[in-house]
């Protein structure tokens, strides 16, 4: 199976969200992270004090799939996170070996 | 209206409150007795200790109440304006407002707009009174000049809930600017400028004392019906408004929901969740709003006497009743009594008593609170859907509605048959006779009076503003959020 | 009790505050001189700002000061059941409260209860006066009326600190309408009924006057005895209580424990970790109950002179020592100050020094203060913990441990041998002779009275409610929050 | 200075408040008519509810203004210094601290200190009266201690902000204890312990009794020349400070500079970002700050009248003018119109306005407004950056900055010729003539002589408490945040 | 090695903890996220507007382990973790090619 | 590629993201979690209730690199991140199979 990581911009997840489930995957995970890139951030000032914030708030989905599903899923995601401009974010594809599904101890790909 | 009827015109005096009764006093208190009346320490420590609980309201009050509304985003832009509102309206107000509202008169079109004789609170000294609403009492000027100040501050502030999230810093500026300036001035003029009750007295005690003399009488007739002719023409039609209902809530609330259309909705309104950040935040807000209304509702009473204390138990019962009947309302059709309706019901209750408040009696005022509630309610959810405007903190559904509801409830719970305390006739110094004819009709004047001139008004200043600096930053700004985009900060980095 | 002992039961009367004099004074004033004495406006712009302070104290005050002591996933529930409870006594008190535990006479069984005959706040307008603790001074009984209304509304929010975070609103809601009728109101009016001193004054004046006609003279004591008589039943007791140690702090405290034991504990006490999700709001909460409290302590004096004066200093000498005091005791026995501690110690103080803040001079009030804490750090800790009992927010361990000290205290430092005011004595126009036999024993009574109708009565009122409405969601629902599924909103979305 | 020159002389009195007259107040009030005045219940209430808002500017407000500015990590331990610091300083001023600045003579020493006679308050009752700034009125002493008492409370927590983030609790403690004693109790003794009112009119009456009789003229003369010999030498030298601009803001902002200097920078200062973690709360505080702000400055006009009004309507204007100033200032600078900028103009405009609220006319306030945000400002940025200090929090750029502007602004506009109110001469019973060089001498001499001693005593006193307990944690202690580390809590646990 | 990643329910953390330093395992990364699966979420109603909340909060655990104690590691979680309700969550195991410890520069099975 | 997690301590943030980007790296994310190890954590006291909160604040890097910059980019944040004192963290290497830039569909080598 794999784990797919993909970093899009906060206000895409639900596009994303709808883009996976009409894939029929059930499941995924959301993370609020701040991201370094290619996107530039802005500055702060706070009376005397200047500061050059670099990282972004990004959002990074994960969601395990059965390694069938990889591309589809990799493909709908990138549509529905695509906005174009800089900083529309990553995806990454990590294998996994083993998953459990804890409920009810069923493995793999049932457990997913 | 008819002139020759003085004891209705006169019903006008008791009536619209807190008046600027300030610029003829001093003559008027001589007219009466050898030494003019000094200032009670009583009042005055009220007055001023009410001004400051209407600051509060503004801020942190009001700001807090819309900021808990919005998103963490955007958090610091509605603080910062409301700040932004009332430094700018506190210096306005002393450089030219209060002269033009309530300072100085206008002279032949005093009925329309003041004068600017007291521009830049010219004359005005330490030593300086204001006319109250009793014959032959006054407080000091400065107090008095304050206190309206602060109901300055705080009216186009109430506006930018309609347009949170979505409009530009530069714009909401000049938008106050000129609002404040040719909406808030004129009407509240309309309103508060009336005729000085020791003026009417001394004038009703000449027509006496001419006795059969037919010319004194006359002369002293013409005298009295020129004092009322050179009242507010709001204040003349005998529409009656304790602290402000019609000035300041319907007015700010039909200029928000103009702006909420002219402006659009914001950026993924519809589609995006756009819950409160924080309704701790709200809540702080509110109860202090609920606090300070005690200083604007009753300190309009301007003494601290038996009414004062009218005002404020008044003010207590019918927030009270609100606040439970919208937590009942929304309890029955949504299934859960919450937080945020508690607080609106608080807001609702506030602004329908307020022109009711040293009118009513006391249970009038529990009917009126518990009546608010499921009508505002309807505005901020069924109705609001359905129009589909974005009045993003529904500034229009509660201020504006129960502001009508209040203006109109005052006309029939001042009714001494119900227990309210009837209008002030200082012709015959006690109570008139209630017609409910006459005081319906003049209570919907004054209501269609600040819609039609608040409505159209504000859209055309927002217009001004388009031209001039344009309403909306670009929609990735709005994305990103005005706090960094136009204060270049964020409200929390934990 | 003697009613032979007019001295002595005189005492009962400056005794009480803040008291429901209302009833018999106009007949009273009349008594003493022919023209009726008028509110002094500085006493009524007093009283109300005071009103609007007490107000504070529910609202932000004690919704923040307990909202930050919990879960973020329960802080709205909190907040939305202070304003539930305050808005509901709001309406209550205006329509049958006031009018039973002060507002009317209950005639026969007026040493138990009030009558109905201002239900409604019937006859009541704002030319209605309420007696003071000064024979010939009044105040609006309006601003009585809110003053006591708010004191009503506080009393039922300061218990759910003891069963936060596992009660359903439902039950929240019927155990406040039941517990502020058959609890606050009775033992309200078993303490602050008391006999209006104009009565006391004209009847002592009668026996006097009587010289040696032995049956005027009669007559005239029959005439005092019945109106000590007619006080409260605990009034008579000569206890005393400047602002209400008993019938809010103790009162409320032991309800707490009582409801905490019968609820239960919350899932997982013990096992996770609790900690406060935001100390800031505590602190807020803390400050605002503390600012709050002069209008509750010194505002009991309904009158604005030196004894107000007096009141407040001595609540802010009382709630600095007691502060500090916790601090020290933490920081000794835990190895940090915090601030929780401290403002434990801010309350603690309050509490304890509301019944004396009137009564105790400034260094009675240092030695009352520095006193409280340990006791209450001890209660909320060792004591605690021993029994076993979840006691969430430490109502028991501060109101009804603090409450109890204070009352106690009270009677010992009210000594004028101790700097003490005395207790003033209407029959002779002075401080009666202190005898702390005498006082200490009305205290006692006055402290067990109230412990054992609110503990028992607590007890039945919740197993009416379990009945009723079930007292406790799910465990998964409280799990999940109150806040998401009683009230379908959550405080924070960052 | 020359004691000759009676109507300058006298200038002295009308001119620093808030007072300590209370010392020879009873026999002066004898001397001028047969039964001593009785305090007024309007002027009471006023001077309470005053006490109670210069609290809350304390707490929550300077809490939370200073709380938001600092890291999450060190929240809690700015909220703790500031309540220990409130309730250490409420404990000493009834034990020493009254009676040494303003409550007992000094003696022959009293022109630099006062005496013990009123230590633990002895002698002081609720009856016990203290002078206004009105020959012939009063107000209970007990009011005129507490009011004074939060003065004492909030200086030196005014000082924390300078050295915010990184001194150890302990430390924080013990500067506290020994600056309010030995910097602040002189400083206000020097400025406030002025002869009384009745006294100079009463030794001015004699004067001119005396006629042509030489040797009781001459007995006059030297009697009055006494009278103000014996006040604080600052009084004496006839500098004026309506509302304590030099007692409380220059000198707390001093000693910050000073501390921030000797304690030295934050552990990452420059290197890591350290933005404010809650503007929210910054807003709330700054917000409370300027609502309490009316109690300290129109308080300390002690009476409710006219002047109390000036001293309210001065303060709005002025900080709502400092606020939009600053907020234009860094528009224009820094590109962008901030939150913080917009909350430290208020506090900048509130410190300016403070000597001059009771002088100046409301278009000088409104200058002074204006011209004292873009200074403050400069020393915040540049100047800072340039000297390098950590004032963490801009005490020295904001209080002592504004402090000093205020204090020479207010000779200046002090003057009739520009609509100010003059400085009040007892002997003559009217303003007395406006000397722009002496007036201004007299200002810069308390400037400066506040500076020394308070920049010179508060490096001693941090010698003292590094030798003592250390000033600083160990730097991971810093690191890891004062709050756990020193107070064992985290601020929030969401 | 081996990465195990958890999710469980939040009140479900300090049980897994010990069970996990039970197997004497002494390091552990903690994330909060938010979860979005079978388990359906809420309704939040803000005055007018409806919101239905389908992420719910969840415990994110990472522990680096010996390959040798993977077995026996997710064993202790499931156990730990497991309320037999719908939500329980997942346990994923991926591969890791080498570890360091900053402090010491030890890598691999000395690292954790 | 490569994917190197690294756990670090909060304040070191600034310092190894210089370090990358030193190394010519453009981009990485972020993320708060908590930690649990041999670094001891403290007791919190309120009122009565004492915790012992054995979590403490750290920071995760994630960035993925190229496999040739591994080795660089490990030794990178060590040198940045090192403290010498207990609880410095640790660095995780995993492998990434797949890499795709959202906003261009570039892919591996590219998209980062
Ligand atoms: N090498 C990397 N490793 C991990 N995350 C990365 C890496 N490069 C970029 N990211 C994440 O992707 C986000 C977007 O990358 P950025 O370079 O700003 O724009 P784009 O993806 O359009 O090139 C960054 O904010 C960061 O969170
Ligand atoms: N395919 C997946 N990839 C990543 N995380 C998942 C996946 N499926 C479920 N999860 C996580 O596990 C949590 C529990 O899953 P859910 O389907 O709700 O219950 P259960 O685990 O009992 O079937 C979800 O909230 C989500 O955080
Ligand atoms: N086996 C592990 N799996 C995942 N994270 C770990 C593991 N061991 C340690 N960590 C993380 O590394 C951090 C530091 O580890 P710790 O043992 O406290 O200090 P050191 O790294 O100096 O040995 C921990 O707080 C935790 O976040």
């Amino acid at each position: 199976m794999k784990l797919i990581t993909a970093i899009i911009k906060p206000f895409k997840l639900e596009e994303v969200r709808t883009a996976l489930t009409d894939l029929g995957l059930q499941g995924m995970t959301v993370t609020e992270v701040k991201g370094y890139g290619r996107q530039k951030g802005h500055t702060e000032i706070y009376r005397g004090a200047e500061y050059a914030v670099s990282f972004l708030p990004k959002i990074k989905i994960e969601v395990v799939v059965e390694s069938s599903m990889t591309a589809k899923a990799i493909d709908a995601i990138q549509r529905a996170a695509r906005t174009g401009q800089i900083g529309d974010g990553k995806i990454f594809v990590a294998p996994i070996e083993h998953t459990v599904r804890i409920r009810t101890g069923e493995v793999d790909a049932a457990a997913v | 209206m008819n002139l020759n009827l003085p004891a209705r015109c006169a019903a006008v005096v008791g009536a619209l409150a807190p008046a600027g009764l300030a610029l003829l006093l001093a003559g008027a208190a001589m007219a009466q007795d050898a030494k003019p009346p000094v200032p009670n320490n009583g009042d005055t420590a009220w007055l001023l200790v009410c001004s400051v609980l209407v600051l509060m309201m503004s801020v942190p009050g009001l700001a807090l109440f819309y900021g808990g509304l919005v998103r963490t985003k955007n958090m610091l832009s509605v603080l910062t304006q409301v700040m932004m509102i009332i430094s700018l309206c506190g210096i306005t107000w002393v450089l030219y407002g209060y002269s033009l509202a309530l300072g100085a008169s206008g002279g032949a079109l005093n009925p329309y707009i003041g004068g600017l004789d007291k521009a830049m609170l010219a004359g005005v000294t330490s030593s300086s009174n204001a006319a109250t609403f009793s014959t032959g009492v006054v407080v000091p000027e400065f107090a008095f000049i304050v206190f309206q100040m602060t109901f300055f501050m705080i009216t186009p502030a109430l506006i930018i809930g309609a347009f949170a999230e979505r409009m530009k810093f530069s714009a909401v500026l000049l938008f106050t600017l000129l609002w404040s300036t040719f909406i808030y001035i004129p009407i509240a003029h309309w309103v508060w400028a009336i005729a000085a009750p020791d003026d009417v007295a001394a004038a009703a005690k000449a027509i006496v004392e001419a006795g059969t003399d037919a010319a004194k009488k006359a002369a002293a007739e013409a005298k009295l019906a020129e004092i009322f002719g050179s009242a507010g023409w709001l204040a003349q039609a005998g529409a009656i408004d304790f602290a402000g209902g019609t000035v300041v809530h319907i007015n700010a609330g039909i200029a928000g929901l103009v702006a909420a259309i002219v402006i659009g909705k914001r950026t993924g309104y519809g589609k995006e969740a756009m819950p409160p950040h924080s309704l701790t935040m709200t809540l702080i807000g509110a109860s202090l709003l609920w606090v300070g209304w005690f200083g604007f509702n009753a300190g309009s009473n301007l003494e601290a006497n038996g009414t004062a204390a009218l005002a404020v138990i008044n003010t207590m019962i019918a927030t009270c009743a609100a606040a439970f009947s919208w937590m009942l309302c929304e309890w029955a059709t949504k299934g859960k009594p919450s937080l945020l309706g508690m607080v609106s019901g608080v807001i609702a209750g506030l602004v329908a008593i307020t022109p009711a408040c040293g009118f009513a009696s006391p249970m009038g005022a529990l009917v009126l609170g518990l009546a608010v509630s499921p009508v505002c309610l309807l505005f901020c959810t069924s109705i609001k859907h359905a129009l589909g405007y974005d009045d993003a903190l529904d500034v229009f559904g509660i201020h504006c509605i129960a502001g009508i509801l209040g203006a109109l409830g005052t006309g029939i719970l001042v009714n001494p048959a119900l227990g309210g305390t009837g209008v002030f006739d200082y012709t015959i110094g006690a109570p008139g006779a209630y017609d409910m004819v006459f005081q319906m009709t003049a209570q919907v004047k004054a209501v269609l009076a600040t819609i039609v001139w608040s409505g159209i008004g504000t859209f055309v200043i927002l217009m001004v503003c388009k031209l001039v600096v344009g309403l909306r930053p670009a929609e990735e700004k709005e994305r990103e959020g005005l706090d960094i985009t136009e204060h270049g900060e964020r409200a929390y980095n934990y």
